[in-house]
């Protein structure tokens, strides 16, 4: 009888070890070799890159509509760096600096970019799931696959990026409970980039932050600076850690911004203030890391002009590759293909029926 | 089932699992039917097993080994004087009921006889409402009512477990063996579980309101077995109308008349055995076309079908002799009937055995029901005095044959172990032999077996029997 | 053989796929040691674990979806929707991903998962318990549907839709679970899905039906045979994605007449699609219009109307009559 | 002693039949013979005479009431048991079989397998004559008894399938049947009459007639002029014997003469055996109107007969009929039937064949009427004569229309022609 206070889920802590300043927390400083950084940083600026020149391309409109991902490189990059070949990844659709990392070719990217299907094709060994568009409805895959691995005894784990509009689906929520329920090898990556297109963090929730949802469901969450990549790594490090120990999932939030529109077809100047997307600007993960990297030796202005240079051709090189494989890409039949293991009567039918159709009209049904 | 009724369908439903329901139900499911058996008790066996004829021969079986070793004493075989461990007892007694009860269950399955628990109602043109069970109804082909009988009980009387009335369900419980026990009722249940009771240490006292026990039995077998019981039993009231129960905490007191008095007597315990009522009440029969004869007993014809030609009915709940094995013939005929076999129910030798000490054993045609249907009949008595291995007082074999032809209509005897040969009795009622047949056929010696020999041995030509002044 | 109800035929179909093969792992609401509301899972737990027989929060999407990663990791989950009409709340995980797993992969990744869910009227059911929703399954590519009409059947066509490469909606007719036993063999025995069944030949008429509907449509057959001589040919498709058009088509060139019937709403359902395949395929053979005896374009009224709303075998009959009637 | 009376079995697939009268009452002493019941079968009304001496016991029937072959209908308290006629013939009915043990009677012995066999082939073990030792009734017994009943089957098998399978569920309906009529009672007063008996066994048997045989009807004129004049001459001296001399009675002389010339008139067509049973005697039958329906009284060996004979036989049996009075046997054997609407002014008609016969004459009024007749100078000239439609109605799986044709003129040719007919006439 009576009321008295329950006591309350584990603290939740905001982690932040370099911020924008670059003054760094060198008691959390994580321990990283100079490869793995290197590493990192080169993926960060291809991410960068890459993204930039598909904005030109679609802008030449050499590409359809795309999310870009400017901002959010740490943040993707500093989990994804601390998965093996084993583990899974399972994103939404503006990871693509992840994704590459992953082994995700950028002509794949482009291909899907140009609405071909083998834009979406896995390559053989890589254990990834497709970029998958309808909001949150990933994130439950991701407890399929965990639930698989612990099922097999492996210290295989799974993770899956989203962001922070996701975190208003029943998805998002029926896969943290079951995610907690089942103690499944999860990373739940939030991307809070602040923005779902034109609806702002706090017309999406009314809570303080996204991680205490994690609470509810029993799992431990960490909320980290998403622009500073040691504190997503660092924190990355830990739940990875915790979950091939069978320690059950980790909910991250990683607070970082979208600095560009939505999609290519979007125009945030209608919704977001400039002076917004100024502050944020100064907070953006790239000039920070950079700076971090060559106060400790690990990099140096002409090491950083000489990748440039490289990542510049390896985009041109890719974007010539996508372009050619594209001339010879498209054969409308395809679409028949890959939809059943074998192609039942019916479908054979409709297929027979096109085939002759384009036969009748050459080329006016082919792609472009 | 969270949700929605389940509805099964069906060739053929049985209700109740005693002997006449699963011997139907075996009967059926061989001959290539669809059978689904509903009993409210979750395995096969109906009160014969579970509280009836099973138990009560169980314990009978050791009362009469108590018995022997008694009478071994005055033969000069002495044994120390029997513990009896009720708690021992009751689990045996468990043990036997549900090692048969699980090879019942494993023939059904084996059939692919679907045993369902639960209690069925009938609820319109073939279908049945299910109470207690995941399936909420049964559409049917064909029915068979097995319900079977329970024990009578006065007006106005509820049998309750915890109380000192018990019926023979109760008494079978030994729940405890108490000091005095008064058997109301003279019939083979009350005479039975009486003799248990007494054999295991109770004071028994029996009532009944005819002048004599056994009704249904002739006469002069019933003699030696109630000579018997003066001696085993505390008490003997004939003639004596149990009217009214009042229960105390010590005990129970009986108020009855006897010869125009009326008089109370005192018991701790009373089992009431007067008889038996059908299963039909909630069967909801007035939903089909079935009728009750002025019993209340299910009105069967022949091949066991009742006034509703979907609808057979067999075993206790049709009247007639109440007995397991009349029951499982009744069902077995049913299903045949059902499967379109042209068969009846044609018996000519019930054999029905009182497990009592001396044992009373007859089938066939008793001199009782002979006079009753005018049926010109002699009758034989050949005491076993002269049979070396009997002890029994006064125990005798009775041929009742046709004076016309010498040809065994009934045959009737009391003594010990009279279960071991009735069977031959019937075999030769049912092929029409002759009672010089049985004298001629040779019987191993020394068995009481021989005494049938007796029985023609001492006359010459089995024709020309008169009937004795006494039938 | 043993007779068996259509829950214990798929009863057997689950406990002795998931003996052979570990990788079969069955999930859903209440299926562990309660056995499933319809008892389909029963005992499942206690021989296979908590960890092959999988009792999940009440949540259907995420049901659906964690089939998809396990699908997808390489297991073979068998989900169970407790009922159909629950199933919607995961509609959109099978139509934007089970669905397209392999083709947006281009052949990569597979989804070899079943979705169990009971389905149809007839038990007098509360409401959301009784619709009969196929079409919005075959209307998805990339789905399989698979409808059986008996414990035996029932037991084949499961085992197939276990081993079968692609995501398979197996829906099984609440009316049917307890309404008869049939003999069901212990030996394995599986139903190619995709196959439509010829269950009782005749050269009047076609009558095309499944699931709950079968046993109105074969009763309706022997009246026809009884009362007016006429001997109809009755269809059983099993399964209605891929549909079995060429049996159709040629049964309906034989006898030029088709009667279908299915209890699921009549506009856009089944039997719309059906009657399209024989018009395609046997137009020049149709002596009669074809004939549709469906549940009506209403939200299935509670059970006490539930009579009137299901196509019965008066109402079946009356069709067939139309058909062979009409020059 | 006691014995009950059952219904016997009357034969022809019969196995029910109405109560019209209980002559006697309970308590009542009778004599053999004495008449105990009047029963009317499908096939006829009945009078059963009493197999005991002795007093009248429970009587278990009412009028009115449908009894089933073998139902017990009363009880005799007799002074000796009888063993006699009907429960010698009356094997007990599957559906409903008689208490094995008859009240005060031992049971017949035999052994519990030779008592299934009997039930199985429905022998009353009481009828058996028992070969065994001692009086027991062996399983050869049986199969001998039930041998011998299946010779004794009146009518060929198929009949009998076909009478019993259309009546068994003709059971008088209690209750309008729930689909097909609608409410007559909406549009005026209606009176439900019970569905049953004679009114039945006729619809039975006009059912399996039509939808068994292939019916083809060849029709034709008879110039009667000349016979009707010859009949009017010798009626009187006829009607003086007891007799009629009606058309009829010429057409039956004709029509036994074309069956001896075209015997496949004559015969039955067994499917069962895949054979025509043609017959040797030639057994004719008038269909013939009564109150309780239609009867069809048959005339023995007509071939054999005078026109006088047959002239005071077919009157004797049209009475019998009106009155009822007629025995079973009267109604049994016949192999072909003409049925005359003359008399009640009927004219042109079509008549159904009186199954399991092959064919069916009918005979209409004859009328004057202008004929066109063509002299021997050739001219013709219109004249007026008495003009008798006639139809021949045959099965067309037995007989083809040529031997139709052929047959029919050789009746026609034989009733234009009182000679001929007297030449023909065997």
């Amino acid at each position: 009888m009576g009321r008295s206070p329950i006591d309350p889920p584990d603290p939740i802590d905001h982690l932040s070890i370099l911020d924008e300043h670059g003054s760094l927390d060198t008691g959390l400083e994580p321990n990283i070799s100079d490869d793995i950084h290197l590493q990192m940083f080169r993926a960060m600026l291809l991410g960068r890159r890459f993204d930039e020149k598909m904005l030109d391309l679609q802008r030449q409109g050499r590409i359809g509509t795309f999310p870009p991902i400017k901002g959010q490189e740490a943040a993707q990059i500093g989990s994804v760096v601390l998965l093996r070949d084993s583990d899974w990844l399972v994103p939404s659709f503006r990871e693509t600096a992840a994704e590459i990392m992953r082994g995700r070719s950028m002509e794949s990217v482009l291909l899907y970019y140009n609405g071909f299907n083998e834009g979406t094709i896995i390559p053989k060994g890589q254990r990834d799931l497709p970029m998958s568009v309808p909001v949150a409805s990933q994130i439950i895959h991701a407890v399929g696959l965990g639930w698989a691995a612990k099922y097999r005894r492996t210290d295989e784990v799974i993770m899956v990026f989203f962001g922070d509009g996701a975190t208003s689906e029943g998805d998002f929520h029926e896969a943290l409970n079951c995610a907690a329920v089942y103690q499944t090898p999860v990373i739940f990556v939030c991307q809070n980039n602040q923005w779902a297109i034109s609806i702002p963090l706090a017309k999406q929730t009314h809570s303080k932050t996204l991680v205490q949802k994690a609470s509810a469901y029993g799992m431990p969450g960490i909320q980290v600076d998403g622009n500073d990549i040691l504190a997503v790594y660092a924190a990355t490090a830990e739940a990875i850690d915790r979950a091939r120990k069978d320690g059950g999932p980790t909910f991250i939030e990683c607070v970082t911004y979208r600095i560009m529109m939505h999609t290519t077809s979007d125009d945030p100047k209608k919704y977001r203030s400039e002076a917004e997307v100024e502050h944020w600007r100064l907070k953006e993960p790239l000039i920070r890391y950079r700076n971090y990297l060559i106060n400790k030796n690990i990099l140096s202005e002409p090491v950083i002009a000489k990748l440039e240079e490289e990542i510049k051709e390896e985009i041109r090189t890719a974007v010539d590759r996508a372009e050619a494989q594209m001339k010879n890409l498209g054969a409308p039949l395809d679409m028949f293909d890959h939809l059943y293991a074998e192609l039942p009567p019916h479908l054979q039918l409709q297929k027979e029926k096109l085939t002759k159709e384009l036969a009748n009209s050459k080329g006016e049904a082919q792609h472009g | 089932m969270v949700m929605g009724d389940m509805e099964m369908n069906t060739d053929l439903l049985i209700i109740g699992g005693g002997p006449g329901g699963y011997g139907a139900a075996f009967r059926a499911a061989d001959l290539g039917l669809d059978v689904i058996l509903v009993d409210h008790r979750p395995r096969l066996g109906g009160l014969c097993l579970h509280a009836g004829c099973i138990p009560s021969k169980t314990l009978l079986h050791l009362t009469q080994l108590l018995d022997s070793t008694r009478r071994a004493e005055r033969m000069g075989l002495r044994f120390a004087e029997p513990k009896i461990d009720l708690v021992a007892m009751r689990y045996w007694l468990r043990q036997v009921i549900s090692s048969m009860a699980g090879k019942l269950m494993s023939l059904a399955k084996r059939r692919g006889v679907l045993v369902i628990q639960g209690r069925a109602h009938f609820s319109g043109a073939g279908t049945v409402r299910l109470e207690g069970a995941e399936i909420s109804g049964i559409k049917f082909k064909q029915a068979i009512i097995a319900t079977g009988s329970s024990p009578r009980p006065l007006p106005g009387l509820v049998f309750s477990p915890d109380s000192r009335i018990m019926d023979s369900t109760a008494a079978l419980a030994l729940t405890e063996i108490s000091k005095t026990l008064l058997v109301v009722g003279g019939g083979y249940i009350g005479l039975e579980i009486g003799s248990i009771y007494a054999a295991l240490g109770s004071r028994v006292a029996l009532m009944e309101m005819k002048n004599r026990l056994l009704a249904k039995a002739d006469a002069d077998l019933v003699g030696p077995l109630q000579t018997r019981l003066v001696e085993h039993f505390a008490a003997l009231h004939l003639g004596a109308r149990a009217e009214g129960f009042t229960e105390t905490a010590a005990g129970v007191v009986v108020r009855y008349t006897q010869n125009g008095k009326t008089a109370e007597m005192e018991a701790d315990r009373v089992l009431l055995a007067i008889g038996r009522i059908p299963n039909c009440d909630d069967l909801g029969l007035e939903h089909t076309g079935v009728t009750l004869d002025s019993q209340g007993f299910i009105k069967i014809d022949e091949q066991q079908r009742t006034s509703d030609a979907r609808i057979f009915a067999v075993g206790d709940v049709a009247g007639g002799i109440m007995l397991a094995h009349k029951a499982t013939r009744q069902g077995r005929v049913a299903a045949e009937v059902i499967s379109g076999r042209k068969i009846g129910f044609d018996v000519r030798a019930i054999p029905a055995v009182v497990y009592t000490e001396p044992q009373i054993a007859w089938c066939g045609l008793t001199e009782v029901a002979a006079r009753r249907e005018g049926i010109a009949h002699a009758v034989q008595r050949f005491p076993w005095q002269d049979s070396g291995r009997t002890q029994a007082l006064g125990s005798f074999t009775k041929l009742i044959t046709n004076p016309a032809d010498g040809r065994i209509l009934g045959i009737g005897m009391v003594g010990g172990n009279t279960e071991g040969f009735i069977g031959e009795a019937a075999l030769a009622i049912e092929m029409g032999a002759l009672a010089e047949d049985l004298a001629l056929v040779l019987h191993p010696f020394p068995t009481l077996a021989e005494t049938e020999d007796e029985a023609e041995g001492s006359n010459d030509n089995a024709g020309h029997i008169l009937p004795k002044g006494d039938a | 053989m043993a007779k068996m109800t259509m829950v214990e035929a798929l009863n057997l179909a689950l406990r002795q796929e998931m003996q052979k093969d570990d990788t079969v792992i069955l999930l859903g609401q209440d299926i562990g040691p309660d056995g499933g509301v319809f008892r389909v899972t029963d005992g499942l737990f206690a021989e296979f674990g908590g960890e092959r027989v999988v009792d999940t929060p009440l949540a259907e999407s995420a049901i659906v979806g964690m089939s998809i990663g396990m699908a997808v990791y390489g297991l073979r989950p068998v989900c169970e929707m407790q009922f159909s009409g629950f199933a919607y709340q995961g509609f959109h995980q099978l139509e934007n991903h089970a669905a397209r797993m392999r083709w947006r992969s281009q052949g990569r990744l597979r989804v070899p998962m079943v979705m169990r869910a009971p389905y149809g009227g007839g038990v007098r059911a509360l409401e959301h318990h009784s619709e009969s929703r196929e079409a919005y399954w075959a209307h998805t590519p990339g789905l399989k549907v698979v409808i059986p009409s008996g414990p035996r059947n029932a037991r084949a066509l499961l085992i197939s839709a276990i081993r079968d490469p692609d995501p398979v909606i197996f829906y099984e007719a609440k009316a049917l679970y307890r309404a008869f036993r049939e003999e069901v063999p212990e030996e394995e025995e599986s139903l190619a899905i995709g196959k439509a069944n010829i269950v009782r030949p005749g050269k009047a008429l076609t009558m095309i039906s499944y699931g709950a509907m079968l046993r109105p449509t074969l009763a309706a057959a022997d009246e026809l045979l009884q009362k007016d001589g006429v001997e109809a040919e009755v269809i059983d498709l099993l399964t209605l994605s891929p549909l079995d058009s060429d049996l159709l088509v040629a049964s309906v060139k034989k006898t030029g007449r088709a009667v279908i019937v299915h209890e699921a709403p009549q506009s856009f359902g089944t039997g719309a699609e059906i009657a399209t395949r024989l018009i395609e395929g046997a137009f020049y053979f149709l002596e009669a219009p074809i004939e549709r005896v469906t549940g009506f374009d209403t939200i299935i009224p509670y059970f006490s109307r539930e009579k009137s709303y299901l196509p019965g075998v008066q109402r079946i009959v009356a069709a067939a009559h139309r058909t062979l009637n009409s020059k | 002693m006691s014995t009950s009376f059952r219904l016997p079995d009357l034969g022809e697939g019969v196995h029910e039949a109405e109560i019209l009268a209980i002559p006697v009452a309970s308590g009542q002493a009778i004599e053999e013979g004495q008449v105990i019941l009047e029963i009317e079968t499908d096939k006829a009304a009945v009078e059963i005479p009493s197999p005991f001496t002795g007093v009248v016991g429970d009587i278990l029937v009412k009028v009115g009431d449908m009894a089933i072959v073998g139902d017990v209908l009363m009880t005799f308290e007799t002074g000796v048991e009888k063993t006699t006629a009907p429960q010698v013939d009356t094997p007990p009915q599957v559906e409903k079989m008689p208490p094995s043990k008859e009240y005060g009677q031992s049971p017949v012995p035999a052994s519990p397998s030779t008592r299934r066999l009997a039930r199985e082939l429905g022998v009353d073990l009481r009828a058996v004559t028992a070969t065994g030792s001692g009086g027991i009734v062996t399983k050869d017994d049986i199969e001998a008894h039930a041998r011998q009943k299946e010779q004794s089957d009146p009518l060929p098998k198929i009949v009998a399938v076909a009478v019993a399978a259309a009546v068994v569920p003709a059971r008088p309906p209690a209750a309008p049947s729930p689909t097909g009529l609608p409410d007559f009672s909406k549009w005026g007063p209606v009176k439900r009459r019970p569905f049953r008996s004679i009114r039945r066994a006729t619809a039975t048997q006009m059912t399996a007639s039509w939808a068994q045989i292939p019916h083809v009807h060849c029709q034709d004129n008879i110039d009667i002029t000349g016979l009707e004049a010859f009949r009017q001459k010798h009626k009187a001296e006829i009607a003086a014997v007891g007799g009629r001399l009606t058309m009829t009675v010429f057409a039956m002389k004709a029509v036994a003469t074309a069956l001896k010339a075209y015997p496949s008139f004559n015969a039955s067509l067994d499917l069962a055996a895949q054979e025509i049973i043609v017959k040797n005697y030639f057994h004719i039958g008038i269909a013939t109107d009564s109150e309780n329906g239609l009867f069809v009284p048959v005339i023995r060996d007509v071939d054999r007969k005078s026109i006088k004979e047959l002239a005071i036989e077919v009157d004797g049996a049209i009475t019998r009929v009106r009155t009822g009075k007629f025995s079973r046997e009267e109604l049994q054997g016949g192999t072909f039937t003409i049925t005359n609407a003359g008399a009640l002014g009927g004219h042109h008609f079509s008549a159904i064949i009186n199954y399991p016969e092959v064919a069916i004459l009918g005979l209409g009024q004859g009328r004057m009427q202008p004929v066109v007749i063509t002299g021997t100078d050739g001219k013709h000239q219109i004249v007026p004569r008495l003009i008798m439609p006639i139809v021949l109605c045959f099965d067309h799986r037995v007989v083809d229309g040529a031997d139709a044709i052929r047959f029919l003129h050789l009746v026609i040719n034989a009733l234009e022609d009182p000679d001929e007919l007297l030449i023909t006439m065997i």
